[in-house]
């Protein structure tokens, strides 16, 4: 057995497959103890956010140890960032439409174009060429530039409880900073939040692990089944061979994940459970195990240790487990860690086409590529609703290959160099 | 040399080659191997599996890849040294023109999926680029009719031919250049033994009739052995243990080893039913790791601790007898007579 | 390699197997003449029947609420901003005679067909009688209305009411909603194609009559997997100067059928589509993020105008929910900025900004109700103390200890649902859900298929079955009938127990009360007697809670991009009557069209 | 089987109609045309007897289309994109295979790891990440649809130019996932192959190298060519996803249009073509296979 | 070799193994008859493919027959159940070509050891015993059991594996032990071992050996008896003597012809 294991792990494939994996279910099992947060709880309202720190504001502006920074160039960096040089030009272009000339305009002087700015513009003037999408952009900009020079602090006020009228309470400067670190309320979101305004690392840890339980289920029905056909097809042969190859055969030809949706629709949005989706999953996936395992059945059974156990008096199905079953195992175990990782490529396949399984209470990798679809991640930019996920799934798929074919060189030395 | 002085066409001295296993180990399987075989003559190499004569006839093509590879000594056929040469030159100007060689597995020898003809053609131009195709098959015709081969079988894929077929026509595609040396690894070990006779006449037709100028023959049949070829070395871990003429050491060996392979001979003849056979007891010495003395020394019968001291050459006596022991020849044929009684 | 020269045959099978399935036609339609639409052709075009509901024909064929679609013509044009109608085919406002039984309008004189015959009314009378006779949806719907439609010469109609018992019409209000919801089908045509089905009410309705005649001014053009053309009629009656005196200004409106929303908004944010009527999330990102010349109806948030109300229902057999407490108690707790926020993606005004009632957010709705007389009973979510203490009032406590509240013994144990894939909804259901789990009551969604959702909900002659506890449907939107008609269909119990309920109150509520004020309203006239009883009808709502809405849901999407064409309707337009943003094919959103002009002409 | 189908049909006809009776009426109209008022044993039996006829009946989703109608509609899109993409990448990755078992050293060591990492992206995420990067991002090619926007299909060039342009997202999408499987049974193949028998007798023959390497991809490509009957029911599935990603007009969306739908006589016939197209594909290639390979040849001969 | 009797022990009547039905169809085995007699040595000898496994198989009863019957001694063979396979196994044996692939590499040597100790006694003897035994055949294959146990066999040389085999045929003492080429995998110099042991052991449990063997010289040798095959058929038997030194038939004379010798001409002209 430590030969066995030590035969495995000389093997660089494997070695780097096994920490791949060893690394995202370490993770699955470790961040939850950390982040004891429900991975289904909506945490932001609006969505998408993208992945940052957040401060709390109200915090930061109150109570929090305020640190007066003397830096050069605040101001500037303040105005640059609310008015860019194309907003500039296109006050500019506004302008000019609206009849002023042209060089009486200097962009560059900020003051200068605020005050011509504000002067002339007028939200309800239609001027030619503009669409309402220009006008919508003037009247934003035009909000944006309120208080843009201003160089006294803001007053945080408080309505009086009787009256309503408002009361100074503090006065926050422009020279005030707060160190984030020290204000007591802030999240780190790491990849951001999603559609439901989950998130999206605390979901994906639980989506990796429903996935991979998928994963394991229905590796584990399809190897099972896989294994009882193949060793009794193969064993046996005659007409419960060809019986089972027909049946085989068949679903080689029929693609499983046709089979698979069919079945799938069949059932039921409310009656599919993460585990009635992998057993499915399970039940039309053990076609190539059935296939390797009656193969290598065939080409033991005659084999002369097989004969010598018949001859030691030894039932069929003894030597099924012990003079069959044992050299087969190296393959049945890659052909389960092929059909792991194919199981979570399905689940993943049929949750895109919303057949995945009804996961209220967990999510998985496939359910949150669907909604992150749904909700137009891909193509609003919000790499971090989808992203992670399709490379969770090609890391573990990916991990898992390379284990089996790790295994496979170690099993199988012709492929040795 | 016990064979009489003719021009040798492949001559071998302290021929050394390994093979380095994935694990970065190295297995001497051929340990300094010299020999000769003359013009017109041939030589058998006999010795038990794993004794390295498989290994000794890949490495006298002089065209080694992985995992085999050179270590030293040379090899001259026709007065040409080849090792040292760029390999490619080897492959150009040597290979199936100097020397050929008939595999041991000849079931597996030829592409399955391409047809004789071609593989001959393949063959041919990788030699003498830009022949035309009608001439190589005309030369193929003509020698696979030479050797008693239809000339049908050019037209046809491996999986058509039979065993003993397929054997003979890797043996005329071998020898399509007319190579000086042939080596001929266990050519008929998985035959029955009718297509066995058929194989060893063609190959000795090949001398015959003068295609081939010298054999190398290999297999650990030691009757087939006697009947095939003028000299016989014996081999064993590696090494030569023996070289005589094959009465000399089917009839007469001197050295133990040799003596034992000979006493267990079985051939269907009168008298055979007498002969208590001979065993040796134990396993040859593992090559990763070789005895430094005798390598035979565990298993011999006549063992002395100077035996394990330090390694033992290869020694011509007086006799002309070549052999590696520390044990005189007499010496041992007093043994050998006290054995008997 | 042989296999390579395989594959290139292969290739070469493939592109010529392309050549024979296109259709030989036209060229490319020319930017500047065409309007692009998402959103309103899912799947591709079945057919052109104006007599059938099976056409998925959106633009050209369907009748949404606002009636008018761009092939056919009713006679009068509803715009949702101002409730008022327009006349279209008909000419001048329709009258009611005095009994308040029979209403009669005329119908223009330079109004004709696509076969240049003239529109008469004739071809009202005989649509009318057709959906009749063969029971089409619209006749099966007016018919315990209308007593008949008749010509009573070649330009008037008359439309008879039917009458209850005391001699009134029985409802009014829907038959004068008729004249601007129903399109006028050619009665020469509907002959010919009666002749082809045989008078079989099947064959009749499965027909594709792709030779339909039809009155408005764009008709189908080309049509297949990908998208629906249609193209201007340049001989159309409307630029008769008693109509719009013009003609719309694209040659061609043009349908691109995307297989789900993420691929319609790529086509808009890359300006191949113009008028959007998908729901886009975070839509304001176009802009503010990618800088896109896109943009909505209002330029903020909500930045559209809320007609119909997506409602959560109560399954009022579910034990417990037959509870108000139960039923008030999870509907406060709900936390609806998350939904609007979230599902929504700000979509939606807030139940701060319109509190709610039965009304839709527009002004004309929101006038008929008194707000002051509710005010308490309006809630604007998140009152998760006031839930649990609603609960604890009402003796519904959590007795056993296990965190969940329990009503005679039994634990509140709900599932909450909607159709699967239903996106915002499905967000929506997720907060109800999560509102329960604050207040004790344990909610599970669940999301059925889209076909069985509808077959369980709809098929209600039998009681909603286990899984359909909290459910969620939609409710009307903007119309002629409006608000009565969404009242109904919340409120009325005439509709349960039916054998097929596509109308509302799915729940099983019943309240005489409500009834009676819901059969009163359609005959009552004064307007200070309306208002009062619409405000008892909100207070009875907000009070019995027997569903709750969840967010406010534009009639239509409207966002447009100005890469090409410019001048859509918005807010403050200056358009007289104003516009509505119903993506300028429906009611008199269609005088939209009239108003585009070219960016770079 | 959830949902009643005519009542789909049914409802949309029923909407808005407030009287009990008149649906009713309308429900029975479509059970009867549709058969559903029939045991499920006959009705199964009828339908059997139907599709033996080439009549698959109506779609209920798209009533009154037939089935016949919308699969023949998508079915041209969906044999042009899969056929040539499947050929394709097993063609790549037989190539790069081989080359990986030949070259071996640097070249395998990246090739090796890089196709287990692409055939191991899910089928869906291939194409988002090619739609994000070569259509949203860079907008090199069209995110969606068999041709251009604003065209209508004819016979012209730049008809077919639009659809080449179109073709190019979901085919490389399809093309790149099938690579990678295909490289590393090349690669086993091939290392096999090349330490066979008559590879070492070639080469003491003095062959060249190339010429040998020709023998051993032939020989390892033979056993790929089951491997591709075998495992192009699982690559239909991959493209079915990608054609769903790119909304190419194809079987795809037809199947994913039929589930939303709940359109059984769809599903089914979608189904059934597509099991019998992976037949013929999977015949065809057991023919050709026996075609080329002399040993199965000789085997049958016998 | 002075056992013979005129007491059979094993005979067969028209004993037939057709594989395949139609185009496949092959006639293995085409109505053989023999009478083997306890305590002869037995050799059947045929080229590859001439049928003689197919007919140890049947004669081990792991095969079935397709026709003819198999007696023995002297009764009908009666093997259709489970229960019948064992006793029948308890009194015949074999030991097969390869030593490599006889053993499951997965069961150590003393499981294989003490599945014969079940076979032969029961499951009811006491621990002592058993290794008692297995002391005993270890010895007798001249291993030692101490340097046996806990190993597996493939850690032994290809001898050493056929030398266990007989230490199970030991244990076993079965009345027939069918050897199929029990030295073809094993060098020259091992064979002698192997085949003294054989018959050592023969003399020792007084068992019948049949060789199955393609190598007519080693047929020659240990029999006493010559069974030659061909084609599914006994073309010739008789006594060794007779078959080898006066072959009757072509195809024998045919066959020991082809075989290089050391003390005759090889007369390579007549292929």
């Amino acid at each position: 057995m430590r030969y066995m294991l030590g035969q495995i792990f000389s093997s660089v494939r494997f070695r780097i497959g096994f920490s791949i994996f060893a690394f995202i279910l370490l993770t699955v099992l470790i961040y939850p103890l950390i982040i004891t947060e429900p991975p289904l709880k909506t945490i932001s309202r609006g969505t998408f956010l993208s992945p940052g720190i957040y401060v709390n504001v109200y915090d930061s502006i109150g109570f929090s140890p305020q640190y007066t920074l003397l830096l050069d160039g605040a101001a500037e960096r303040r105005i640059a960032a609310k008015l860019n040089a194309d907003d500039r030009a296109s006050m500019k272009e506004w302008l000019v439409k609206a009849g002023l000339p042209e060089e009486s305009i200097d962009t560059q002087d900020t003051a200068a174009l605020l005050e011509v700015w504000h002067a002339n513009f007028d939200p309800t003037i239609r001027l030619p060429g503009m669409t309402n999408a220009d006008r919508n952009y003037y009247i934003r900009l035009n909000t944006a530039l309120d208080g843009l020079l201003a160089t006294e602090g803001a007053t945080i006020a408080v309505p009086d409880a009787t009256t309503g009228a408002l009361k100074e309470q503090a006065v926050v400067d422009q020279t005030s900073y707060v160190n984030i670190y020290e204000v007591p309320n802030s999240r780190v979101f790491p990849l951001g939040t999603d559609n439901f305004g989950r998130d999206v690392l605390t979901e994906l840890v639980a989506a990796t692990g429903v996935s991979l339980i998928i994963g394991f289920v229905a590796g584990t029905v399809a190897t099972v089944i896989g294994l009882l056909l193949g060793l009794i097809s193969g064993f046996l042969g005659g007409f419960v061979d060809d019986a089972i190859i027909f049946v085989t055969n068949l679903f080689t030809v029929i693609p499983s994940f046709i089979i698979l949706i069919l079945i799938t629709f069949s059932i039921g949005q409310d009656k599919r459970g993460a585990i009635t989706i992998a057993v499915v999953i399970g039940l039309t996936s053990w076609v190539w195990t059935t296939r390797a395992v009656r193969a290598q059945v065939i080409s033991l059974r005659n084999r002369d240790h097989v004969n010598l156990s018949r001859l030691s008096g030894h039932s069929t199905a003894y030597i099924l487990m012990a003079d069959i079953f044992p050299y087969i195992a190296s393959y049945v175990v890659m052909a389960f860690i092929l059909q792991v990782s194919s199981g979570i490529l399905a689940e993943a396949g049929l949750s895109i086409l919303g057949l995945g399984p009804r996961t209220t209470e967990v999510p998985t990798l496939g359910l949150m590529m669907n909604w992150g679809m749904i909700y137009q991640a891909h193509i609003l930019g919000k790499w971090w609703a989808y992203f992670p996920v399709i490379l969770v799934i090609a890391l573990i798929t990916f991990s898992l290959n390379l284990m089996q074919t790790g295994l496979d060189r170690v099993f199988n030395p012709t492929l040795r160099e | 040399m016990t064979t009489p002085m003719t021009r040798a066409m492949l001559e071998v001295n302290e021929l050394t080659t390994r093979y380095i296993t994935r694990f970065r180990e190295s297995i001497y399987a051929v340990d300094h191997v010299s020999l000769s075989v003359g013009d017109g003559k041939s030589l058998g190499i006999a010795g038990e599996s794993g004794c390295g004569k498989s290994t000794l006839a890949l490495s006298l093509i002089g065209y080694y890849f992985p995992p085999l590879h050179y270590t030293s000594g040379e090899i001259i056929i026709d007065g040409r040294t080849i090792t040292g040469m760029d390999p490619d030159e080897v492959r150009k100007t040597i290979l199936g023109r100097e020397i050929s060689y008939i595999p041991q597995a000849a079931m597996n020898a030829l592409n399955p999926t391409q047809r004789i003809i071609h593989f001959i053609e393949d063959v041919v131009l990788a030699h003498h680029p830009g022949t035309p195709k009608k001439e190589i098959y005309e030369r193929a015709r003509e020698r696979f009719e030479l050797l008693g081969l239809p000339a049908s079988v050019l037209q046809k894929y491996p999986v058509e031919l039979s065993g003993g077929m397929k054997q003979r026509t890797v043996i005329a595609t071998s020898v399509i250049l007319s190579p000086k040396v042939l080596i001929a690894d266990e050519p008929s070990s998985a035959l029955d033994v009718t297509s066995q006779k058929m194989v060893i006449k063609m190959i000795l037709d090949l001398m015959d009739k003068g295609i081939i100028k010298s054999l190398v023959f290999i297999t650990h049949e030691l009757p087939l052995l006697y009947n095939v070829t003028d000299d016989i070395m014996v081999m064993y871990a590696g090494q030569v243990v023996e070289i005589g003429s094959a009465d000399e050491i089917v009839f007469d060996s001197v050295h133990p080893y040799t003596r034992a392979l000979m006493g267990s001979i079985i051939v269907p003849e009168k008298g055979l039913r007498d002969v208590k056979l001979t065993a040796i007891p134990g396993t040859p010495p593992n090559l990763k790791n070789p005895p430094s003395g005798c390598r035979f020394a565990d298993r011999c019968k006549y063992v002395r601790p100077e035996c394990r001291v330090a390694p033992v050459d290869l020694h011509e006596t007086a006799s002309g007898r070549v052999y590696r022991c520390i044990i005189p020849e007499q010496e041992l044929r007093t043994l050998y007579e006290h054995e008997k009684r | 390699m042989k296999f390579s020269r395989l594959a290139v045959i292969g290739l070469l099978l493939g592109l010529l197997m392309a050549i024979s399935v296109a259709p030989a036609a036209a060229q490319e339609l020319p930017r500047n003449e065409t309007l692009y639409f998402n959103g309103q052709q899912w799947g591709s075009v079945v057919g052109w029947n104006p007599y059938s509901s099976n056409n998925n024909n959106a633009m050209a064929i369907t009748q949404a609420d606002s009636a008018r679609v761009i092939m056919f013509e009713t006679p009068y044009l509803y715009n949702m901003l101002d409730g008022q109608v327009y006349p279209l085919l008909a000419d001048g406002p329709y009258t009611w005679n005095d009994a308040h039984t029979e209403i009669t309008f005329k119908i223009k004189a330079a109004a004709h067909w696509s076969d240049d015959t003239p529109v008469t009314a004739h071809d009202v009378a005989y649509t009318w009688a057709t959906h009749v006779k063969y029971m089409t949806p619209t006749g099966a719907g007016n018919v315990d209305y209308i007593e008949d439609i008749v010509a009573a010469d070649d330009s008037t109609v008359v439309i008879k009411a039917k009458l209850s018992d005391d001699g009134t019409a029985v409802n009014p209000l829907i038959v004068q909603a008729y004249v601007s919801t129903n399109y006028v089908i050619q009665k020469a045509w509907t002959e010919t194609l009666e002749a082809r089905a045989n008078f079989d009410a099947t064959a009749l309705l499965a027909d594709t009559a792709e030779d339909v005649v039809y009155s408005g001014p764009y008709h189908g053009y080309f049509w297949d997997e990908s998208k629906v053309i249609y193209i201007r009629d340049d001989n159309y009656w409307g630029q008769d100067a008693s109509m719009w005196g013009k003609l719309p200004v694209p040659k061609y409106l043009a349908h691109n059928i995307f297989a789900d929303n993420a691929a319609g908004t790529t086509a808009l944010k890359a300006g191949e589509v113009d008028v959007s009527q998908q729901f886009n999330s975070n839509v304001q990102d176009l802009w503010l993020v990618d800088g896109l010349p896109i943009s909505t109806y209002l330029p903020e948030a909500p930045y559209g105008i809320g007609a119909s109300l997506p409602t959560a229902f109560y399954n009022l057999n579910s034990h417990g929910l037959d509870n108000v407490a139960v039923r008030k108690a999870i509907a406060i707790a709900v936390d609806y900025p998350t939904i609007i926020a979230n599902a929504m993606t700000n979509q939606s005004a807030t139940f701060e900004q319109v509190p709610r009632s039965l009304m839709n957010p527009t002004a004309g709705e929101q006038a008929m109700y008194d707000h002051a007389a509710v005010a308490d009973l309006q809630w604007a979510g998140n009152d998760i103390e006031g839930a649990k203490a609603l609960l604890d009032e009402a003796g519904i406590v959590d007795t056993d200890g296990d965190g969940w509240r329990e009503l005679d013994g039994q634990p509140l144990r709900y599932v909450a649902t909607c159709p699967n894939g239903w996106s915002d909804w499905q967000a929506a259901i997720e907060v109800v859900a999560a509102a329960g789990a604050q207040i004790g009551i344990d909610i599970t969604t669940n999301y059925p298929e889209w076909s069985v959702y509808q077959t369980v909900v709809t098929k209600s002659d039998a009681p909603l079955p286990e899984g359909y506890d909290i459910f969620m449907m939609w409710s009307d939107g903007a119309g002629p009938t409006q608000p009565w008609s969404r009242i109904r269909k919340l409120l009325s119990s005439e509709f349960i127990g039916m054998t097929s309920n596509w109308n509302g109150n799915w729940g099983g509520y019943s309240n005489p009360e409500a009834d009676a004020l819901i059969q009163a309203i359609p005959t009552v006239t004064d307007e200070a007697q309306l208002k009062e009883m619409y405000t008892e009808l909100v207070r009875i709502y907000l009070t019995d809670v027997p569903s709750f809405t969840l967010m406010y849901r534009p009639q239509s999407f409207h966002t447009v991009n100005e890469s090409v064409w410019t001048n859509f309707p918005y807010d403050g337009d200056g358009t007289n009557p104003p516009v509505p943003p119903l993506d300028m094919t429906d009611g008199w959103g269609i005088a939209g069209l009239y108003n585009l002009e070219l960016v770079n002409p | 089987m959830p949902g009643d189908p005519v009542a789909a049909i049914a409802a949309r006809m029923a909407q808005g109609m407030s009287n009990a009776t008149g649906v009713q009426a309308v429900y029975e109209q479509y059970t009867e045309l549709f058969g559903t008022d029939k045991p499920i044993p006959e009705q199964f039996v009828i339908y059997l007897r139907n599709v033996l006829r080439g009549d698959f009946g109506y779609s209920i989703s798209q009533y009154p289309r037939t089935v016949g109608d919308v699969i023949s509609s998508s079915i041209g899109w969906t044999l042009m994109l899969q056929l040539p993409a499947i050929l394709v990448g097993w063609i790549l990755g037989n190539l790069l295979g081989a080359l990986a078992a030949y070259i071996r050293k640097g070249f395998d060591r990246v090739l090796m790891p890089a196709s287990l990492f692409l055939s191991n992206l899910p089928a869906f995420g291939m194409a988002v990440i090619l739609l994000v990067i070569f259509a949203v991002n860079l907008k090199w090619f069209p995110t969606s649809g068999g041709y251009d926007y604003a065209m209508v299909p004819s016979a012209s060039w730049e008809f077919m130019w639009s659809v080449i342009v179109h073709y190019q997202l979901p085919f490389w999408s399809i093309v790149l996932i099938t690579i990678g499987g295909q490289a590393i049974g090349m690669r086993s193949m091939a290392i096999y192959e090349l330490n066979a028998d008559y590879v070492k007798y070639a080469r003491f023959l003095g062959v060249k190298d190339s010429k040998i390497i020709r023998y051993v991809f032939r020989n390892a490509m033979l056993p790929q060519i089951t491997g591709l009957a075998l495992s192009i029911g699982t690559m239909v599935s991959g493209a079915l996803v990608a054609e769903i990603i790119f909304s190419y007009p194809g079987l795809g969306n037809t199947i994913l249009t039929a589930v939303r739908g709940g359109d059984y006589p769809l599903i089914s016939a979608t189904t059934l073509i597509i099991t019998w197209m992976v037949l013929l594909a999977f015949f065809s290639l057991e023919i050709l296979y026996g075609l080329i390979d002399p040993r199965i040849k000789a085997a049958q001969s016998e | 070799m002075n056992m013979k009797s005129d007491d059979i022990i094993l005979s067969g009547k028209g004993v037939t193994k057709i594989y395949g039905f139609g185009p496949n169809r092959t006639v293995a085995v085409d109505h053989v008859d023999f009478s083997f007699k306890r305590g002869e040595v037995i050799s059947i000898v045929g080229e590859s493919g001439s049928g003689k496994t197919t007919l140890a198989k049947m004669l081990l009863g792991l095969t079935s027959l397709s026709d003819g019957q198999i007696y023995f001694e002297g009764k009908l063979r009666d093997i259709r159940t489970h229960r019948q396979k064992r006793e029948y196994w308890k009194n015949c044996q074999a030991i097969f070509q390869d030593p490599f692939a006889s053993f499951n590499i997965f069961r150590k040597i003393d499981a294989v050891l003490l599945d014969c100790i079940r076979l032969r006694h029961g499951r009811r003897l006491p621990d002592e015993q058993k290794v008692e035994m297995m002391r005993e055949a270890c010895r007798f294959v001249n291993l030692k059991w101490e340097e046996l146990t806990n190993k597996y066999p493939f850690e032994l040389s290809g001898g050493q594996q056929q030398r266990l085999m007989i230490a199970r045929i030991f244990l076993l003492r079965p009345k027939i032990l069918l050897a199929d080429e029990p030295t073809s995998m094993i060098d020259a110099c091992s064979r002698a071992t192997i085949l003294d042991m054989l018959m050592d052991l023969r003399s020792e449990i007084g068992m019948t050996p049949i060789f199955i063997t393609h190598d007519i010289g080693l047929a020659y040798y240990v029999s006493d008896t010559v069974y030659i095959m061909e084609h599914g058929r006994f073309v010739e038997s008789g006594s060794a003597d007779d078959v080898i030194l006066r072959p009757k038939e072509a195809y024998t004379r045919r066959l020991l012809d082809d075989v290089p010798k050391l003390h005759e001409e090889w007369d390579l002209s007549t292929v």
